[in-house]
């Protein structure tokens, strides 16, 4: 507490505001950071948080209008010229960004990359420049043997690449480093690695970190000091305990409810006959050939999986990219071949060599991740619903069409008239809620979830899975639900499959898979999790 | 604006380098066709004679530049009482270009060559009636004719009789080896042909050192080159619509002549309703033919009334039984039972006389209800579908050969014309030797064909020659495809 | 903004096709008459942009001209969606299969021509004329349009809707139908602008060289081959007839941009 | 690697076998006998025969076909049938013109598009870009054979500082030559460039966008130093492909061109071949042409491995 009175503060945000092409971005910011210190910024998508790491570094897209003082080390940034500005970044402040795959230049080797930096700014030989580098990239965790600096970026993957970029922020020390949701697009258990990565250098370093996050679980052990921010203003800031003490505003108690959400399900008495039996399923690509003959090389994505669900059972499908789920999850919906094993649906095989029968189509549909592709941008709302019914016999008549949808927009909360909107017209929660309006309009009895929620903020993402629950418990729908993220698997399904390289690795009670896990790897998984309540307590009592 | 000045300067020492201003004892000679080789008793390419002729290859008689057949090879003849013999005694001393000395053998051998059997000469019908070619010593050769001929010597004098050596006569398409005043010298295909002055010539050695020919085929480019320079002389300018300016600028003279081009509106005499005199006739009428010479060739061009040259001294002027007079046509048109007109095809190759002659008239014809399709043809479309398969009703073409109003005895020839009476004229003149008798009867084949209305005949292709003004002694006129070089100087 | 950017090529393109449709219904002169003695006149009350060398109006050469180029270049742009539209989404449809490569090599084959070469040889086999005109030009435009609408296609199909499609049990057809097609439109027509005017071109180049459109039809490349010589003595003859390709391609360019940004601003940048 | 190269050879070879049916085909319907186009008007049909006999167009379409593809395979095009000397030779020499051209040509619109596209680019939406762009809308719209006309009528006929058309040859020394081919290349140059530039201009703005080039700059370097270091290699693609559309472009499509500058071309040989009824002039000539491509086009595959890293592993 007295330190800050006394200490300057390395970094001063005063009344900063941004307008892009005359649309205000953010309303009179005001943040300080002192050396040393990691101050995390909160907020969920369109909050401007990242356009207050941009402001920092005076990074601003075209048609930008900033107001106010920033200062750093006792510069004003706000009116230095770009020359000066050019030595500050990358030396005195560096930066990580949230996009590992694309951040960095595909073109040049990682050596390349890191040394250029250094390079910069400082007058050092190529070759200095160059071991330089290798020991930077030592230090981010990619050892020289097994990572040369001559690779590509495109021969690494997400984390190593995430990791690159670390190096070419880190490499010169800088005084400030500001990660911009550094952690986002990785998977749980590279995300935490990562997070460890980020603590080591700000503690050796003595760096001071601004961490931009739309996860409070991920920041809340990290960050001295927390500004949680919406529609571009701070609505609270101050120190990480005290913050979520008192959690003063409405929205900041909203995100931290809606991230601890457990949506309320009355789990399904379990019925004897299953209505979905997978049995040995295998699912193969083939690759591009090794050698000039002989035969292509195949990936076996999905390896001899077995599983079952009951009718209004709810099923958590857990793993990590790559591990094979989206191909299981299009394996089983049929839009797949597969190369083994069979899938029963309500007693009709999925993969029979004649044409799906209506009947079976219409007992299982999908809900996909991404909002933003999952429809046809040329279509109005109403003919988006109404695809589905494609696959009854008898395709019903324009009216009863009409009626069918608007019960399902009715069902999914949406109003009537959404019907004749196109799909750009509404949010990404909206656009959840009409995919899965598309996918019960057939009244079907399992739903594939893949990723459903994902891409969602934390406050939409509560209430679209209170829908699921919802839906479920009124027609006692069955939901196979996929997803990476544990937390939202174990709030809303009674089972769960931990799945790894292409095969199941642990089944059994939701509960008892996260209270004791048997496998090794779940329980990685699990320790990767950040846990928003264990860090409130921790911060509660006072250490950390 | 200094910079600017160093630009043309530069481009200067180029240009002196470039030696575009030609040293004055060489040529540029600008050709809209590039022959395709350069034997001229192979090929038919009016192109090739127009280079070797008179200046690579020699013949036994030789055309003058006003048409009159002069001695070559031959210094002097003799002809039998009954005309069936001729024979000639060669200049001596003559040498191929290859150094072999020229002698009756080659002429022999000439001449055998170019009648035999499996003969590719373009022009065979000219040696049909030679019965054997006979040497008598190495200076003196004869020609037995099967019938007497008065057109022997001046079927001796055409390009295609010209006398070759039997061992250089394999390469002669890319390299001619005759006994003329230049010998070949180098020919960049596409570009140029470049013949330069034999040292050791048996007649008047020529002034020239250098001679090159460059072809060019687009009418614009002609102009472009004429006016930069690139080119000293157009004997043949392809473009008449630049003359009036060429003519007034003082760097170029505007040479006019005449040619043995007989334009004419070809007919298919067999296809009807063309096959109908009256129709021939009404087309004949609806055609003005002033307007043709203005709009087609801007002027240049002499109304012809007959197939036959203006200049020769047989001529007689017919045009005004074809003068214009769209009533008439439509009269006769109406009396041959097609008063709401009808419809032909007009099938025009590629020169300008043609393509634009070939618009005028159509929009005449359509003024008397005669509605013509046009359709362009390239010259070996036009063989293929007019000349070969007579699958047209109209087209345009100038006859360039000399004195051929023969054609007309021919009934397979694509007019399809088939007048006993005239074939047995034509046989008569062939046979006839006493020049006035010629006359007369030539006389009457004009009028015949005339009368007939055979073709629609236009006017006689005027040679219009452009060239430096300094430059001197090229032929006006082109009594045969040629541009003989023996004569041309610069004047300092 | 976007206005700016289409106004100017909507309004070359509109004056261009309304004088072409005008010349059907009405010119100044007939342009199948032929005056020799009132060829080159200067532009007077009477013959606004002057006469030509065989006496005929300018203005109304000019407008029948336009019609032709006109003509020419949208049949010739039609059969090139005709054909390549539906070849790109069926090598998008079973993208990887033999059919796919057959067609993508195809494609290349025809790439491989030198178009204008094919071209002429083209009418040299069934004599010059606009119909062989148009079916060498059209030629060439089928595989841009195979290529193009496969490439867009391949990437609506990774797209989630096209799974739910597929879930809903819709087949290739449909689905190309239903759901690519209406997305690539836009693509397909801001390439049709470019082409058209490309087509335009060709249709000139054509014409120049003589084996085009034929006489009595005017057509600008035949109204420039016809003044090339006389470019000197009346540069008039070969300016207008030049001056009308420019503008009309300018504009159809222009049109083409406008349409690119305008449709959809994400494909700004797409080539 | 190899792989991809082996795959492409085949490729290469399969599209020349069938362009070579194609060609062959399409030029043999072709009417007009070059024998009878030799031979001119007053020619006697047994005269015709032998000639044809002479030139082997006596034989059936298989075996000329046949003699013709084996031929090729052994570098030998036939005897021309007007010229009646080796095509090769005829191609050698026409190649001479026009390969130097193509290239020139190239140069200049390369020398052109590359600063223009880049200063548009950095300077999106600025004066400088809005001229550029406008100037290449023109460039576009302007027919090249009318562009060449305007060029011989200012500078050959009005200044004469060049030649109007015509090609000295080489042994007449470099620069003249290359004097000669100078207004040709600009007049084909002008499109070309404008293209270029526009592709260049439009991939640079793509390569601006991506998140490595906030990344440069968040390492300090400026604007300008980013779009040099970073956003050119990667804005390469796709104007490499266009540079290789251009070549095969420019050595075939220059005909109109060649005939305005009368220059001994290959696109002029192909013209007057077809216009003599030469068949296998044009035969052999367009096939070499395909070739030409087809080996460009690979070529700039390649260059795709050498530029991008990524597509030198698999494929």
């Amino acid at each position: 507490m007295i330190d800050k009175v006394l200490a300057k503060p390395l970094l001063k945000l005063t009344d900063v505001s941004l307008q892009i092409h005359g649309t205000p971005i953010l309303k009179r910011i005001n943040l300080e950071l002192l050396a040393g210190k990691v101050l995390g910024i909160i907020g969920e998508s369109g909050s401007g948080k990242s356009m207050t790491a941009f402001s920092i570094l005076q990074l601003l897209p075209e048609g930008s209008d900033l107001s106010g003082v920033i200062e750093f080390d006792g510069h004003t940034l706000t009116d230095m010229q770009e020359t000066r500005l050019c030595e500050l970044r990358g030396n005195a402040i560096g930066m990580v960004f949230q996009e590992p795959m694309t951040a960095l230049n595909p073109v040049q080797s990682i050596g390349q990359q890191v040394a250029e930096s250094i390079r910069l700014h400082q007058a050092v030989s190529k070759k200095m420049a160059w071991q330089q580098a290798a020991v930077v990239l030592e230090r981010v965790g990619l050892p020289n043997d097994e990572f040369p600096l001559s690779r590509f970026p495109h021969e690494l993957s997400g984390g190593q690449r995430q990791r690159v970029v670390i190096a070419i922020a880190v490499a010169l020390k800088p005084q400030l480093l500001i990660a911009d949701e550094p952690t986002t697009a990785l998977d749980v258990t590279t995300q935490s690695e990562i997070l460890h990565l980020l603590k080591k250098l700000v503690q050796e370093e003595n760096m001071a970190l601004i961490f931009i996050t739309h996860d409070l679980a991920v920041v809340a052990d990290v960050a001295d000091d927390i500004a949680i921010m919406r529609d571009g203003e701070v609505l609270e800031s101050g120190s990480t305990e005290r913050v979520f003490r008192e959690l003063s505003h409405p929205y900041s108690q909203a995100l931290l409810g809606a991230s601890l959400h457990v949506p309320e399900r009355i789990s399904a008495s379990i019925a004897p006959a299953p209505l979905l039996d997978v049995k040995d399923l295998v699912c193969e690509y083939p690759m591009p050939r090794q050698r000039l003959f002989g035969l292509k090389p195949v990936f076996r994505a999905v390896n001899k999986i077995s599983f079952t669900i009951a009718p209004g059972e709810s099923v958590g499908l857990v793993g990590e990219s790559g591990c094979g789920k989206s191909t299981l999850s299009r394996a089983l919906l049929g839009i797949l071949p597969v190369q083994g094993g069979r899938v029963m649906l309500a007693g009709h095989s999925i993969h029979t060599s004649q044409a799906l029968t209506h009947e079976v189509r219409r007992k299982m549909q999908v809900v996909f991740q991404d909002p933003y592709s999952s429809f046809n941008p040329r279509h109005k709302v109403a003919r988006l619903i109404a695809e589905p019914l494609f696959v009854l016999q008898q395709t019903p008549t324009r009216a009863q069409q009409k009626t069918m949808v608007l019960e399902s927009l009715q069902r999914v909360g949406l109003e009537a008239q959404d019907a004749d909107k196109y799909i750009h017209e509404f949010s990404g929660g909206q656009r959840q809620r009409i995919a899965i309006a598309r996918a019960i309009i057939n009244k079907p009895e399992l739903i594939v979830l893949d990723e459903a929620v994902s891409a969602l903020d934390v406050s939409v993402r509560a209430q679209i899975l209170d829908l699921l629950a919802a839906l479920a418990n009124d027609h006692g729908l069955s939901y196979l639900f996929i997803s990476h993220d544990l937390s939202v698997v174990r709030n809303i399904t009674d089972r769960v499959l931990v799945m790894q390289h292409g095969e199941i690795v642990e089944r059994g009670d939701t509960k008892t898979v996260f209270d004791s896990p048997q496998n090794s790897y779940t329980r990685a998984l699990l320790a990767a999790v950040p846990r928003l309540s264990d860090s409130i307590a921790a911060q509660a009592a006072g250490f950390k | 604006m200094k910079s600017i000045n160093i630009i043309p300067a530069a481009i200067a020492v180029l240009l002196l380098t470039s030696g575009a201003h030609a040293a004055k004892t060489d040529l540029v000679l600008g050709m809209q066709l590039e022959p395709p080789n350069l034997d001229p008793t192979g090929g038919a390419a009016a192109a090739i004679d127009e280079i070797v002729y008179a200046n690579i290859f020699e013949g036994l008689t030789q055309f003058g530049a006003d048409g009159s057949v002069n001695p070559a090879l031959a210094e002097s003849w003799e002809i039998s009482e009954d005309g069936k013999r001729y024979t000639f005694t060669l200049q001596s001393g003559v040498k191929f270009h290859d150094g072999s000395a020229m002698d009756s053998e080659d002429v022999k051998f000439s001449l055998d060559r170019a009648g035999a059997e499996d003969s590719t000469n373009a022009q065979k019908q000219l040696f049909a009636n030679i019965e054997s070619v006979e040497v008598v010593d190495a200076q003196t050769v004869a020609l037995n004719l099967k019938a007497a001929d008065g057109n022997m010597l001046f079927n001796l004098a055409w390009g295609d009789a010209v006398i070759v050596a039997p061992e250089t006569i394999g390469t002669a398409v890319t390299s001619p080896v005759g006994t003329g005043p230049f010998k070949f010298s180098n020919w960049v295909q596409g570009d140029q042909i470049v013949i330069e002055k034999n040292p050791d010539y048996w007649g008047e050695p020529v002034k020239l050192e250098k001679a090159t020919f460059k072809f060019i085929s687009e009418p614009t480019a002609a102009f472009a080159a004429i006016m930069a320079g690139d080119v000293d002389a157009f004997p043949v300018y392809p473009a008449p619509e630049n003359l009036a300016q060429l003519e007034a600028d003082p760097r170029f003279s505007v040479v006019l002549g005449s040619t043995e081009g007989e334009t004419i509106l070809s007919t298919n005499n067999k296809q009807a309703p063309l096959d109908d005199v009256r129709v021939r006739q009404a087309i004949a009428h609806a055609i003005d033919r002033s307007a043709i010479i203005d709009g087609a060739m801007f002027g240049y061009g002499t109304p012809i009334g007959s197939h036959f040259a203006p200049h020769n001294p047989a001529y007689v002027d017919l045009t005004a039984k074809s003068e214009y007079d769209p009533q008439k046509s439509k009269a006769l048109l109406k009396e041959a039972g097609l008063e709401d007109g009808f419809t032909t095809t007009l099938k025009l190759p590629p020169p300008a006389y043609a393509r634009r002659g070939g618009e005028i008239i159509a929009s005449q014809l359509r003024e008397v209800g005669i509605n013509v399709e046009i359709s362009n043809l390239e010259w070996a479309q036009w063989l293929e579908q007019v000349f070969k398969g007579k699958d047209y009703g109209l087209t345009i073409v100038s006859h360039t050969e000399p004195m051929d109003i023969g054609i007309y005895a021919n009934p397979e020839y694509y007019f399809q014309y088939d007048n006993a009476d005239f074939r047995a004229l034509i046989e008569n003149f062939n046979a006839e030797s006493d020049p006035d008798k010629r006359m007369t009867l030539l006389k009457d084949a004009q009028t015949i064909i005339a009368d007939d209305y055979v073709n629609g005949y236009l006017f006689q292709l005027a040679k219009t020659g452009v060239a430096s003004s300094k430059l001197k002694g090229l032929w006006p006129n082109s009594p045969t495809q040629a541009n003989d070089l023996t004569g041309v100087y610069w004047e300092d | 903004m976007k206005l700016r950017n289409i106004l100017p090529g909507t309004l070359l393109v509109f004056l261009f096709f309304s004088a072409a449709l005008i010349s059907y219904l009405w010119t100044p002169f007939d342009v199948a008459l032929i005056d020799i003695k009132a060829r080159f006149k200067s532009p007077d009350t009477i013959n606004w942009l002057g006469t030509d060398h065989f006496g005929r109006d300018m203005l109304s050469m000019l407008m029948v001209g336009a019609r032709t180029s006109i003509a020419v270049a949208i049949v010739a742009v039609g059969i090139g969606m005709l054909f390549g539209v539906p070849l790109g989404l069926t090598a998008a449809a079973k993208r990887g299969s033999w059919l796919d490569e057959l067609i993508m090599r195809a494609n290349d084959l025809v790439f491989a021509f030198p178009a204008l070469l094919i071209a002429i040889m083209i009418t040299a086999v069934y004599g010059p004329g606009a119909v062989n005109a148009i079916i060498a030009i059209g030629i060439f435009n089928i595989p841009v349009f195979a290529r193009l609408s496969r490439g867009a296609a391949l990437s609506i199909w990774k797209r989630d809707f096209i799974q739910a499609a597929k879930v809903s049990g819709k087949g290739a057809v449909r689905i190309s139908s239903e759901h690519i097609l209406p997305n690539i439109t836009n693509l397909l027509i801001v390439q049709g602008t470019i082409q058209f005017s490309l087509g335009i071109l060709a249709e000139a180049g054509l014409s120049f060289v003589g084996l085009g459109t034929q006489p009595p039809i005017p057509s600008w490349g035949r109204m420039l081959a016809d003044s090339q010589t006389l470019i000197y003595t009346e540069p008039q003859l070969a300016l207008y007839p030049g001056l009308a390709i420019v503008l009309t391609v300018l504009g159809l360019n222009l049109l083409g941009d406008g349409l690119r940004d305008w449709l959809d601003p994400r494909l700004r940048h797409d080539r | 690697m190899i792989h991809y190269l082996f795959k492409r050879c085949l490729i290469l070879l399969a599209t020349l076998i069938v362009a070579s049916l194609v060609v062959f085909v399409t030029i043999e319907v072709v009417p007009g006998d070059p024998a009878s186009f030799m031979l001119g008007l007053n020619a006697q049909p047994d005269t015709v025969n032998a000639l044809r006999a002479e030139l082997g167009l006596d034989q059936s379409r298989l075996q000329r076909y046949l003699s013709w593809a084996g031929g090729l395979l052994k570098g030998d095009f036939g005897i021309s049938y007007t010229y009646r000397t080796p095509v090769v030779d005829m191609v050698r020499d026409r190649l001479g013109v026009s390969l130097p051209l193509a290239m020139y040509a190239l140069l200049l619109s390369v020398l052109i598009a590359f600063p223009a596209g880049v200063l548009a680019a950095s300077r999106r939406g600025g004066v400088g870009d809005t001229a550029i762009m406008g100037v290449t809308q023109l460039g576009l719209a302007i027919p090249n054979f009318w562009f060449a006309m305007l060029l011989v009528l200012l500078f050959a006929i009005k200044l004469t500082w060049f030649s109007a058309g015509g090609f000295p040859g080489w042994d007449s020394g470099f620069f003249v030559a290359m004097k000669s081919l100078t207004l040709p290349a600009i007049a084909l140059a002008l499109p070309q460039a404008s293209i270029l530039t526009r592709v260049m201009r439009s991939s640079l703005l793509d390569v601006l966008n991506e998140d490595f080039m906030r990344t440069a700059r968040a390492k300090g370097l400026s604007k300008r130093a980013a779009l040099w270091k970073h956003a050119l290699r990667n804005a390469m693609i796709p104007v490499l492909t266009i540079l290789g559309l251009q070549f095969s472009f420019l050595l075939a499509g220059a005909i109109i061109i060649e005939n305005v500058f009368f220059l001994p071309g290959l696109g002029r040989l192909i013209f007057q071949s077809i216009a003599s009824r030469d068949l296998i002039v044009v035969e052999s000539v367009v096939m070499l042409l395909v070739f030409a491509v087809v080996l460009v086009t690979f070529m700039v595959d390649l260059a795709y491995a050498w530029v991008d890293p990524r597509l030198r592993g698999a494929r």
